[in-house]
Order: structure tokens, then sequence, then C-alpha cells
């Protein structure tokens, strides 16, 4: 790819951006969050139109303006955003045989059922991957879904695979079953083109390495003539210091607390405490019942049951709105879906959570008091916004997940509970989350912090609670244990 | 009927017993079931046909059920078909005017069920055994038209509230242009007409909006070939004060009757049959039918004009019931009633 | 691309941005020209009070659905609602003999128990609003149907009994549905609502829900209850519709609520690119149905046959929506 | 939760999905051993027949409805366009004394291009197909009434000239909308429909594009093209109704097509459940037209008063949607 520029209305997403790779080779793509590695794979893939400059393939001038340009080239890419590639009141086998069912039926009209399944068992089986073909992707996890995607890719000619964040969403050992995949596809000669935020990773399975920044290609090398923190210098143009916040931890008594919490087999008894000052750390793989106890906790789950304490008063939260009554606050997971109002301005996202504060009389609204308390929010968490009028809409992922934690700031509850708050964010934003995160803790409040990263448990928590299969499997402190005992009890270990 | 209906024949057979003039042909029927079908529904005119055949119907000691397709045609079809499969002894119709039900007709009396039909097609009244009644639409307008020439003159200004695609209402046009020949001094300065759900509103806002394009003097009396065009006129006359003009329309119901006694009422008169007599006459000719009596091929109901005039006259708020005392014969026509339908009454009612 | 390209580009963005905000009122505006030059009146003062009343009553009914689409709902019960309102407060005078207020009372409280089944099926049920309030609003329809038995309430109509109803219709009443008061209680309804949605906390969290339902529920706003102050809202200005349409025409006609549904859509869908909006919203509605008001009106002074006005209508309904999409997809 | 409570879920769970699957169908068994005890000639052959004749036109409209909704779109428009093909029909035959064949070529072909604007609208503005076809639907009513300058058009009718008009309808054109041909007709077109959505890939490419328009896409699929063909068999079939319907009438009736719009939406969306499809599909409509006649003739043939049919089909068609909608949320 030469010289490939893009503009949308009022952003320059890609200015002048050179790159390449080979096949057999994996190459990683990072930059921060909005850098356009989405956008130049899209190009890549055929997703726009409008561009300018070139595509060359095999020393030839390639010509992609649209998806099926980009097939005939064996151009794969599995995006980020994996629900927009999926057909959800399809079954599991249409999905992944779709593009045999929309390019390879050569002239027939008819579609063989039986044999449609077979094919997709088969592929399944290839990936070893346990997914039923006939069920609904609708009815699928994040992870399912993304196998389904993978499955779906090799199903056609591939011979370049771009995976737009695909560990984001996986667990360790669904990360590792998908790294085998890739080393498999890299000897069959396909090249892979990786993104991710995850630096040990693409160490771990890339050859190359294009850094972008703001639209622009900033180097390309060997992955190995790279140090980590050089990468990172890179991507952010700046050196950086510890990725996480030092502190000291001023705990205090027990300020909440769950006794027995079920949720319809997802979550299955578990009882927790959280002191004042103190961050406790939820960990576990994917699929652990994180995200559901999360939801539990904040009555956001219609059938979860279990009691709940918050200074020593018991809690009845039946739904997220009493819970933010009684001072829970919850930074969800799916952001975009759960977290924010995408057609709406900075301040009324905000605002979203605290709105009783800016309403007089009658509930009135006092628009100008809005404006300076999200100001102030912007300015703390240097969201990247040329105004708070300006939708949400438009901002990137990074920007989005910092006002989702934002509008909790103002609401100024005592309980906060993040639900991998920096997926998907560069780590310069992560380290602003991260800083954040321990500001709140020295106010004394009290705070879960759900993910799957073992590090970030390891960098930021007092304390961990280890989930596995919906229960917790063990309770550690952060400076008394290290990774490989976090992640021994999340998959399960030690079970008598 | 058959056998089923044993238990039914002898109790209304209870009533019919005590009646000694009763045809013949219809003791042998006992229980008598007559369905009323009626294409168009929604105004009042059908809710007052409706009633009259089944309060006559059922003073007579028959079951009546009634239905109105509320103007689609189809299911006007659908409900004559089944009405074919069901064991009902007569069926009236109202506004079969469509090609295909002459077909469904002929089909009903293969079946032997009698058919008497208002306002319908020609073609139904040619098919064997078969009544058609219908209202002087001539007649109507020409009552109507008549008294605005004689309230205005033979050079009135005149807004012309009229839709096509209605047989009657083609009937009604043709009488209308007829007038306006022979009237050369009569000029229509505007028209307006829709046939929608919400017809009285409609022509309340249009007629609004030609009162304001034509100022006073401009417009002398607007003939309205529908009620519902008449009440929404009315309103709008009404509304803006332009009481001068005056109305004069076809049709005729309680609503109708209330806006004409209004204060300031513009409507000047309005040329009309009992709707609800012509369901009872309707019925009445299928009851003969049933008693294997004679009956005619074709039968006009009277059209009577009734004017303001005669309506302040009266001491009392005038209603459809008790516009028999202002209009000699309104609505008590006893046309095809014979004396064992008074008898069977007369039993019934006990 | 080059800059100049980039330019013109991001020029004509603005200039459509413009058109968007404005193109509603622009197209009022040149249709008023248009009309005010085609024809002698159209521009006097009676006419102008015409328009406004024959919008009254679409403009009362479209803010309740506008109050529904805010939750990200839609009322499509809200022609038969009116229809109830307007067959109940009737037939209280004239059934019942019923005083003005306890005729408005009863009436106004029905219409809100109908709002409830809508909220209620709508929210436990989680259907889709416009399919279940498709139902209901058949429902709702054979409800009128059968209370009236089909037929028209009037003054001094005949009861099944054979009887005459004896009830007045107040004066009072029906000075609601003439000319200052029609025209008072729309623009009072539409300002109420605009205040409403838009500077009190009860309306931001309406637009939030109707924004992501998702997110509201976890930011800790009660979505549930909001929806259901939504539909109430929206069959409580449906009734008064229908209440108003019964005081301007005297008498309950079969369905009379039942044709305003498609123009209230209309007008609230014209709405949502008024200003630049972008959602449902008060102003916007009352913009819209003064369109569609002003193009009836105008094309009856220019003695349009009625059957061509759809024409007119649907294709100025296609353009607001042309306007109002063509951004979004940006 | 213990293991039991947790087995007892699961298996009220498996009676739902029963439910959910063949809840529908249990419908109108249930309706048919009701009917069938209450009356005695309910289930009679010539009442069967008449059931399915009176259900023929809705089917086929819904069926168009159908394979719009599959492509994730909406055509409100269908009624309208039944109501040109009516008219167009009728008069072919009428004023300009043409053949069976030339008749309904000509207004099949209009119908396409009905469908044409339809999916030139929806598909170049991005407007929500609902909002676009719900303006079209008043552009192609006026469309047809000014054809017709809001009259009937029937045989031996006078023209606007003051002539009489002089075509025949021709008698293979009758016999379309009788007893055998129309119920066939009918038929092949469910079943056309069904085999061409599930067994074609053009049919499995229009439920790819109406789950995820943006994946359909990305995966090589002519959107726009399938969009554009759903919109003309939409279309296409709404015309066939409304022929169907002109030779089942043999006239041509102001706006007639207008009232099979919302008993096509009510199939169609019956249909979703039927035999657990989840999705619009071509045999679950046929079903809830069924349905739909099947309430309609037992509710005549046990003299429900016709204004209280409403309140009955409205509760069924939200008893279906609350069994479709149940499930999805699970
Ligand atoms: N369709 C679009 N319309 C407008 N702006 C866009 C569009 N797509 C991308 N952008 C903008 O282009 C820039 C690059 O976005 P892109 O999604 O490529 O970033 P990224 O590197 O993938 O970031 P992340 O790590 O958050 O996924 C951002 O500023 C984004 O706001
Ligand atoms: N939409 C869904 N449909 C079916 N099962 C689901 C769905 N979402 C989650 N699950 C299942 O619920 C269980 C718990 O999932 P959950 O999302 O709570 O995990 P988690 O530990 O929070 O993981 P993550 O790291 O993704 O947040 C897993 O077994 C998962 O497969
Ligand atoms: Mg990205
Ligand atoms: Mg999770």
């Amino acid at each position: 790819m030469k010289g490939i520029s893009i503009a949308f209305p009022g952003v320059q997403a890609l200015t002048e951006v050179d790159f390449h790779t080979e096949s057999g080779r994996a190459h990683a793509l990072i930059g921060a969050n909005g850098a356009g590695k989405s956008t130049l794979m899209k190009v890549l893939s055929g997703a726009y139109s409008h561009y300018t400059g070139e595509i060359w393939i095999d020393g030839e001038p390639a010509h992609i303006r649209s998806p099926k340009d980009a097939k005939a080239y064996g151009i794969q890419i599995v995006y980020q955003e994996v629900d927009t590639a999926l057909i959800p009141n399809l079954s599991v086998g249409e999905n992944i045989m779709l593009e045999q069912t929309v390019h390879g039926m050569n002239g027939k009209h008819f579609v063989h059922w039986r044999s449609l399944h077979q094919s997709a068992q088969a592929v399944l089986d290839r990936l070893r991957v346990n997914v039923p073909t006939k069920k609904l992707v609708q009815d699928l996890t994040l992870a399912e879904k993304q196998m389904v995607l993978i499955a779906r890719s090799v199903t056609m000619d591939c011979r370049f695979l771009v995976l737009d964040e695909p560990t984001a969403p996986l667990s360790q050992s669904e990360t590792e079953a998908l790294f085998a995949l890739v080393r498999l596809l890299k000897s069959e000669g396909v090249g892979i083109i990786f993104i991710s935020h995850r630096l040990p990773e693409l160490y771990e399975i890339c050859d190359d390495i294009t850094i972008m920044r703001d639209g622009r290609l900033v180097i390309r090398e060997e992955i190995a003539k790279l140090e980590q923190h050089e990468v990172v210098e890179h991507m952010l143009g700046s050196k950086l210091d510890g990725q996480f916040p030092r502190r000291e931890s001023k705990i205090g008594e027990t300020g909440f607390e769950a006794k027995d919490m079920y949720d319809n087999g997802k979550v299955n008894g578990v009882s927790l405490t959280v002191r004042k000052g103190e961050i406790v750390g939820l960990a576990g793989l994917v699929g652990a019942g994180k995200t559901e106890l999360c939801r539990a906790l904040f009555g956001a789950s219609e059938s979860a049951k279990g009691e709940l304490i918050l200074n020593g008063v018991k809690l009845r939260t039946k739904d997220p709105h009493r819970a933010v009554q009684n001072g829970l606050a919850l930074v969800p997971e799916e952001r975009r879906r759960e977290g924010i109002f995408v057609e709406e301005s900075v301040v009324v996202n905000m605002t979203a959570s605290s709105l009783s504060k800016f309403a007089g009389l009658g509930a009135w609204l006092n628009r100008k008091r809005e404006k300076q308390a999200a100001d102030g929010i912007i300015r703390d968490l240097g969201v990247k916004t040329p105004n708070g009028q300006a939708k949400v809409r438009n901002l990137s992922g990074g920007n989005q997940q910092k006002i989702a934690i934002g509008k909790w700031l103002l609401a100024d509850a005592d309980v906060y509970i993040f639900d991998e708050p920096t997926k998907g964010v560069d780590v310069g934003a992560k380290r602003d989350i991260y800083n954040l995160i321990a500001e709140l803790a020295s106010r004394g409040k009290c705070i879960l912090y759900a993910s799957s990263e073992i590090s970030e448990i390891m960098g930021i928590t007092d304390r961990v609670y280890v989930m596995y299969d919906g229960k917790i499997m063990k309770e550690l402190e952060t400076a008394r244990t290290n990774e490989e005992e976090i992640m021994l009890y999340s998959t399960g270990g030690l079970i008598r | 009927n058959n056998g089923g209906n044993a238990g039914n024949a002898g109790k209304s057979g209870g009533a019919a017993q005590e009646v000694e003039n009763l045809p013949a042909a219809l003791k042998e029927k006992g229980e008598i079931n007559i369905k009323v079908i009626r294409k168009i529904g929604g105004d009042d005119h059908t809710a007052q046909f409706l009633a009259g055949a089944k309060q006559e119907g059922e003073a007579l000691g028959f079951k009546v059920d009634t239905f109105s397709a509320n103007g689609d045609t189809a299911k006007f079809l659908d409900a004559i078909n089944q009405a074919a499969e069901s064991d009902v002894d007569a069926v009236i119709l109202s506004h079969a005017d469509n090609e295909a039900s002459v077909e469904a007709v002929k089909k009903l009396r293969e079946k032997g069920i009698e058919v008497v039909a208002f306002d319908s097609l020609p073609a139904i009244g040619e098919i064997e055994g078969v009544t058609l009644t219908s209202q002087k639409d001539e007649a109507l307008a020409q009552y109507a038209l008549d008294e605005l020439v004689k309230q205005h003159g033979e050079n009135a200004k005149i807004v012309y509230l009229w839709v096509d695609g209605f047989p009657p209402m083609v009937r009604r046009n043709a009488v209308y242009q007829d007038v306006l020949a022979k009237y050369p001094g009569i000029t229509e300065v505007d028209r307006f007409g829709v046939a929608s759900d919400n017809t009285s509103v409609d022509t309340q806002n249009a007629v609004a909006a030609m009162l304001a394009k034509y100022p006073k003097g401009e417009i002398d009396a607007i003939f309205a070939t529908w009620d519902a065009f008449a009440i929404g006129a009315t309103r709008a006359l009404v509304e803006a004060g332009r009481t001068e003009v005056k109305i004069y329309g076809i049709d005729v119901s309680n609503a109708d009757l209330q806006a004409m006694q209004e204060e300031n009422s513009p409507w000047a008169a309005t040329a009309a049959v009992d709707a609800k007599m012509i369901g009872s006459v309707n019925l009445r000719i299928a009851a003969k039918k049933l008693a294997g009596e004679e009956t005619p091929a074709t039968f006009d109901l009277d059209a009577a004009l009734i004017t303001q005039e005669e309506l302040k006259k009266s001491s009392e708020t005038v209603n459809v019931a008790t516009l028999a005392d202002i209009i000699p014969g309104w609505g008590t026509t006893d046309e095809f009633e014979e004396d064992w339908m008074k008898s069977l009454k007369e039993a019934n009612a006990k | 691309m080059n800059s100049a390209e980039a330019t013109r580009q991001s020029k004509n963005a603005g200039a459509f941005q413009l058109l968007y905000k404005y193109g509603t009122i622009l197209t009022i505006l040149l249709l008023i020209v248009f009309f005010g030059t085609m024809t002698d009146n159209f521009l006097n003062y009676t006419n102008i009070i015409n328009i406004l009343r024959s919008i009254s009553i679409v403009t009362i009914i479209a803010i309740g659905l506008t109050v529904s689409l805010a939750v990200g709902g839609f009322d499509l019960s809200v022609g038969s609602t009116a229809s109830i309102a307007n067959a109940l407060v009737i037939s209280m005078f004239v059934w019942h003999g019923q005083n003005i207020g306890v005729g408005l009372v009863v009436t106004l409280l029905f219409c809100l128990v109908v709002g409830l089944v809508n909220a209620f099926l709508v929210i436990n049920f989680k259907i889709q609003d416009m399919l279940m309030t498709l139902a209901t609003m058949f429902v709702f329809q054979g409800i009128a149907l059968t209370y009236t038995r089909g037929a028209t309430v009037s003054e001094n109509m005949i009861l099944p009994s054979g009887e005459f109803a004896t009830g007045q219709i107040p004066d009072s009443f029906g000075a609601l549905g003439k000319a200052p008061w029609i025209i008072i209680i729309m623009l009072v309804v539409v300002l109420l609502v605009h205040i409403f949605l838009t500077y009190t906390k009860h309306g931001r969290y309406m637009y939030m829900i109707g924004g992501n339902p998702e997110a509201a529920k976890l930011s800790g706003i009660a979505v549930n209850k909001y929806r259901l102050l939504a539909y109430l809202i929206s069959a409580l200005f449906a009734g008064i519709g229908g209440i108003i349409l019964g005081s301007r025409v005297m008498t309950a006609e079969v369905n009379a609520g039942g044709p305003y549904l498609m123009d209230a859509v209309a007008a609230a869908f014209i709405g949502f690119s008024v200003l630049g909006a972008g959602k449902p919203n008060a102003f916007g509605t009352f913009v819209g149905a003064v369109l569609i008001g002003i193009l009836s009106n105008g094309l009856i002074m220019m003695s349009v046959p009625y059957y061509a006005m759809d024409i007119v209508k649907g294709s100025v309904l296609a353009l607001a929506l042309a306007i109002t999409y063509f951004r979004s997809r940006r």
C-alpha cells in the first residue's frame, strides 16, 4: 500500500500511509486509539472506496475498491467489532459458510442444507472449535462469535488475513488456540496482519511491526529490532514512564459486601468484601463470570439473587436505578452498547448519571452548571473532543471509554465497579484510567476491578478474587502473589 | 330448516301459534334467520339502516344478524358467500353495486335463500325472485336543488360538494348537471369532495379554506350531496361566522337534525328518506317473500324535503323519530305491512 | 484528494447542514410565498386562523406520539385512543347528562388506562413497540366502535331502548373547539411538552432512553418508569386530541380519531429535521403539522382536486424525510 | 440455585419453546375446534373454500410484504400498490378495450415501476424503509385516485366525456377471481416464495441482508441489488393481489387496496413465530393469514357484531406477538 490517504467529514483519518507485508509472515500493526489502524485495514479490504493512493500485490497494481475486489486478491479480514460481520438470525453453519454461499455457488441457485452444515462442521473440527453448527449466532458468546468469523475466513482463498484486535475478547487459552491457528496459517504461506494493543503477544507471534500515529506511518521494522518501550515511544511520540501509578493504599473499614450471589448458573455463590480506599481485583479468564457478577452486583440482571451490604446497611437492589441511588457505579464492558449515548453530546453523556444534581426545582436543568462540570471532567481525563457539544459518535473508542467512566465521577458514588475498563484502549489512555482509579481509591471509595489481563490486576489492585466457572476460587493479597498463581487459579487449578 | 332447530322452532312457534292469519309457508319454516349485509359502513345511515332492519325483524320474532363490510368489497362478497353456506332464510343486501355480487346473489337464490337488495346493481334485480329497492336519488337531488333555486333564485353562486365513484353520487350528479343546464344563471364557483374515513372534518377544513378564498357575497349557497359534506360545511360556516351562505343537503340523521336546529344554522334544507324505514321496508319485503306472497321486482322509497323553517316551527327539538310530526308520513310507511305482520308483532310483544 | 477538493466538500457539507437545519422552515416559507401570490386570500387573517384551527387536533395528537417516539417507542394507537376519547366525552354529556368537569375527568382517566395497557404490554412482553401498538390500535378501535355500537353519538340521538338521549353538550365544552381556545390549547400543549422535553431532567432521561436504552438502564435511569410515563403522556394527549375533536364537531362519529394517525406520524417525522434536532421534538412536530396544514389549505385554495392532494402530501413527506436522513447517514 | 430448580427452569423453557414453535398452529386448531362445535356449517367443504378464498388476496399481498421484511425493509405501500394495480387492470379492459394479456402485462410492468421508485428512494436516500414507504404510500394512493379521478371504474361506466365505456372485462379474467383459481394462485405464490427464500441462494442473501446488512455488504453480497429485488417482488405481489382483487369484484373502487395493508402486516408478523422461524417467512405468513381468515369467518358465523371484531382481531395479533417476542428476549 503506497501513499494511502482518506478523509471523513472533518477528519483526515489517514495521510500518505505506506504499508507492506509478505506472505508467510505475521505483521503487527500498532498505534494509539484513533491512529487509523482499522481504517487502513478497511481500505485494504475494500470497505472504503474513496481513498487515494495505490495498492500493489505481487508487484502488480491491485484495484481494490470493494470487498469483492479484496477477496478476489485473497485478502480476508476479521473486524474488531465482530457483530458487524455476523448475521444474528442465521445459524453458525450458515455464517461460517457465508462466503461459500455468496461466491462458491458457481451459478447454482439452490442451497444444499446438509452439505452446508457438514462443511461447516469440518472447518470447526480443523480449528478445534466446539460450537454446534445449527445454533443461532445471536445465542453465542463473544469469543464464540470470533471463532465463527475466523472459521469463515479460512473457508475462502486466504492469502492475507487481517485480524483487527482479535484477542481483546479472548481468554488466555482461547488466545493460545488462536495463536496456534495463526502459526498454522503462517506455515501455509498466509500473510497475517495482526492488530492488537497487547504488546507481549505481538512479540510472541509477529515477525514485523508497523507503528502508526495520528493517521501517519511512524516506523516499519522487524519486531525483534525494537524493544517494547521503544514501540510505546513510537506510538505515543513521547516517553512513557511507569504504566501503573505508584500509590499508598489507605485502607479503611469494610464498605461494600456481597453475600451468596447467584445468577442463573453464571454466578454460583459468590461472596466478597471491598474496604474503603481499597482496589479489589476480579481476575479470571473470559467466561469466568466476571461480567455477570458485576452486573448482578449492580442489579442489572433480573435473575440475580443474593445479599448486598453497603456501610453496614442491607441494600435492596433489584435494578440499576436503585443501585445508583444507593451509591453504586458500574462501568460496563461493552461501552458502545451499554455505556454511552452516541447521538448525544459529551456533556449530556457526562451528566447522565448525576442529572438530579443539575436539576433545580421542578426538575429544571441548569445547563450552565452542567457544562462547567462536564468541562472539568473533560480536562481531568484528557478527553480529546473539540468541545462539550460534540456528539460522542464522532470520538474514538478510547475517548468514548473515558466518557463512560467520567460520568460516574460526577455521580460521586461510594462503590465503583469497573468491568474491563481498558479493553481496546491505548497505552496513554490506559495510564489516565489507572491514575483515575487510584485517585478514587485515595478518596476512600470502594473499587472492584474486573479484568482478564493479569498484569493489570497485578499492577493496580490491593487484593484479588480469582474467579473460575462463576465461583471465587481464591482470595489473594496482590503484594504476596504473582501472575503464575493467579493464572493457576483462573484456569481452575488446585480443584480437589 | 332441519330438525336441529326443532327446539327453537317450538319456542318461536309458540308466539306464531297464536297468530291465526300467519301464512302457511312461514308457519312451516319455524324460526326465521335473516342476514343483513351492507357494503358501506362507518356512517349514520348505515347504523340506522341496520337498526331499522333488526328492529323490524325482531318485532316479527325473527333472528336478524347485521354486518357491515366497511367499504371493503371483497369482505362484502365473503359475507354473502358465507351466508349462502349458513342456514339463513333470507338475505338483505345494501349497496351490492359491483359486478361480482351478481354472481354471489345468483348463488344465494340457487340455495333457495330469499334476497332483497337496496341501492344495488340493476342486474341483481333481473335475477329471478329478487326485489330491488332504492332511494330515489334523482328525487332527492331534485328536491334539494329545487329548494335552492326557490330560496336563492336563478342566479345563485354555489359551491358543489360531491364525490365521484359511487352509483348514488353519479345519479345525483346527473340531476345537478341538468339543473345547471336549465338555469344558466347558476354558477358553480368551486367544488370539493372526498370520501375518506374523515369526510366531515376534511370537508369542514376545505370549506373553511374556500370561505377565505371567496369573501362575503361571492357564495350564496352550498349544494351538499351527502350529509357528511353538509355537516362539515355547516360547522365551517358557523366557525367562520358566514351563516349567510345556506346549505342544501341530502340525507338526514339525528346529528344532522341537531345541526339544522342550532341557532343560526346555515343548513336550510335537506332531502332524505328515513334510513331506518328503508331497513324496515326491506325486511318486510323479505318477510313477504318468506311467506310466499307476491313482491314487486323493484320498489322506490319516497323522498321528502325537510326544511329548517319547518323544524323551527316545532316547540321541541326534532329528531328522526319525531320528524313524522312535522313531515307527514315520515318514517311511518305502512308499505308492505300485512295484517299478519301486525298480529305477529302483537303476539311477540307479549 | 487534494485540499481544494476537500474544502469544496466541506463547504458543500456546510451548505447542506444549513439546508438540513432550516429546510423544513424554508419549505414552509416557499409554500407561503407561492400560495400567497397564486391566490388572493391565502394570507389574510381568517385564513391563517383557519390553518391553525385545522392543524390543532393533529398537532395535539402528534405531540403525544412525539413523546412516545422520544423514549424510542412508537404509539400507533393514538388515533384509536382519540376515537375512544371522542366517543366517551360526548356520550358522558349526551347519554349520562354529566357536566363538563366529570366528562373531561372520566375521559382523561380512561385514556390513562389505555396508556397503561399499552405500556404494560410493551414493557412486560418486550415486544417491539410499533407492533404491539398496532395490535392495540385494533383493540381500542374495536372498543370505541362497540361502545357506540357503530353509530354516531349526538344530542337527541335515539338510544337502543328507543328513547331519546336527553343530555346536552355544555356550551363551555363547545367553546373549547372554537377559534381562540382550540388554538390556544394547541400552543400550550406544544409549549409545555417542548419545555418538558428540552429543559427538564425527565425529558433528558426520555431522550437518553430513546438513544440507548441499555446504557440508560446502566446509568441508573428508571427506564421502565419513563417508558410508562411516555405512554401515559402519549395516551393523554391523544385523549385531549379526541376531546377537542369532540368539542369541534359536537358529535362522536364512528372511529373519528383513526384518520389522524397518519397525519400525526407525518408531522412528527417531519419534525425530526426541524432546526437540526435529529430527534423527535415538540417544536418540530408543530412545524411539521403547520407544513401539512398549509399544504392542504393552499391546495384547496388553488382548487386542486382532492384526490391529487395525497400525491403532494406524500411527496412533501418524502422530501422532508430525504432531508433528515440524508444528513444522518453522513 | 439448586439443580432441581435449574432442571425445572429448563423444562419450562422447553415447554415454552414448544409453545413458541407451535403456538400459532395450536391457536388455529383450537379456533377450528371451537367454531366447529359452536356452529353447524363451519367445517363443511364450501365454508373452507370460503375461508381460503377470503384470505387469498391478503395472503398474496402479505407475501410481497414478507419479502420486503426479509431484507430488513418494510413496504408500507403494498396497499396503495394494490389499489393502483386494481384500477389499472380494470381500466385497461373497460376504458381501453385491451385483452387479458395486455391488461395483465401493462399492470404488472407498472407495479414494477412502483417497486423501482420505492427501492430508489429507500436505497439512495438511506431513509428508514418504513418511513419512506409511508410517504410513497400516500403518493401511490394519490396516483391511483388521480388516475380514476376518484371514481369507481366499472363496465358501462359513464366517462368524463359523457359517453359510456364500451370495454368488456374478459371472462377469463373474471375466472381468476373465482373459486379454484384464486386459491390455486395463492398457494402457488406461497410455495414459490417459500422455495425462493429457503432453498435458493438469493433467498439466503435476502435473509443475510435482513440480519446484518453491513456484514452482507462486506461479504460481497450486492446488497442494493437484492434490496431492489425485494422491493420489486413486493410491488409485484402487491400488484398481483390488486389484480386478483379486480378479478374478484370486477370493478376498481376508490383506494380498494388500502384496507389490505393492516391485515397483511398482521399476517406477516404472526408468521414470524410459526414453527419457530423467528424471521419473516412465506409459510408463516400464510398461516398468519389463515388465522385471521378463520377468525373473521368464525366470528361472523357466531353473529358477533361487526364492530366488535376488531377487538378480537387485535387481541389475537397481540397474543401472537407476545409469543414471538417473549422468546426473542431469552
Ligand atoms: N466512518 C468514519 N467517519 C468519520 N470518522 C472516522 C470514520 N472511521 C474512522 N474515523 C476516524 O478516523 C480515525 C482513525 O480511526 P480508526 O478506527 O482507524 O482508529 P484505530 O487505530 O483502529 O483505533 P482503535 O485502537 O481505537 O481501534 C479516528 O479519528 C476516527 O474518529
Ligand atoms: N450472550 C450470551 N449468551 C450465552 N452465554 C453467554 C452470553 N454472555 C456470556 N455468556 C456465558 O456466560 C458465562 C460468563 O460470561 P461473562 O461474560 O460473565 O464472563 P467474564 O468473566 O465477564 O468474561 P469477560 O472477560 O468477557 O468479561 C460464560 O460461560 C459465557 O460463555
Ligand atoms: Mg480500531
Ligand atoms: Mg466480562
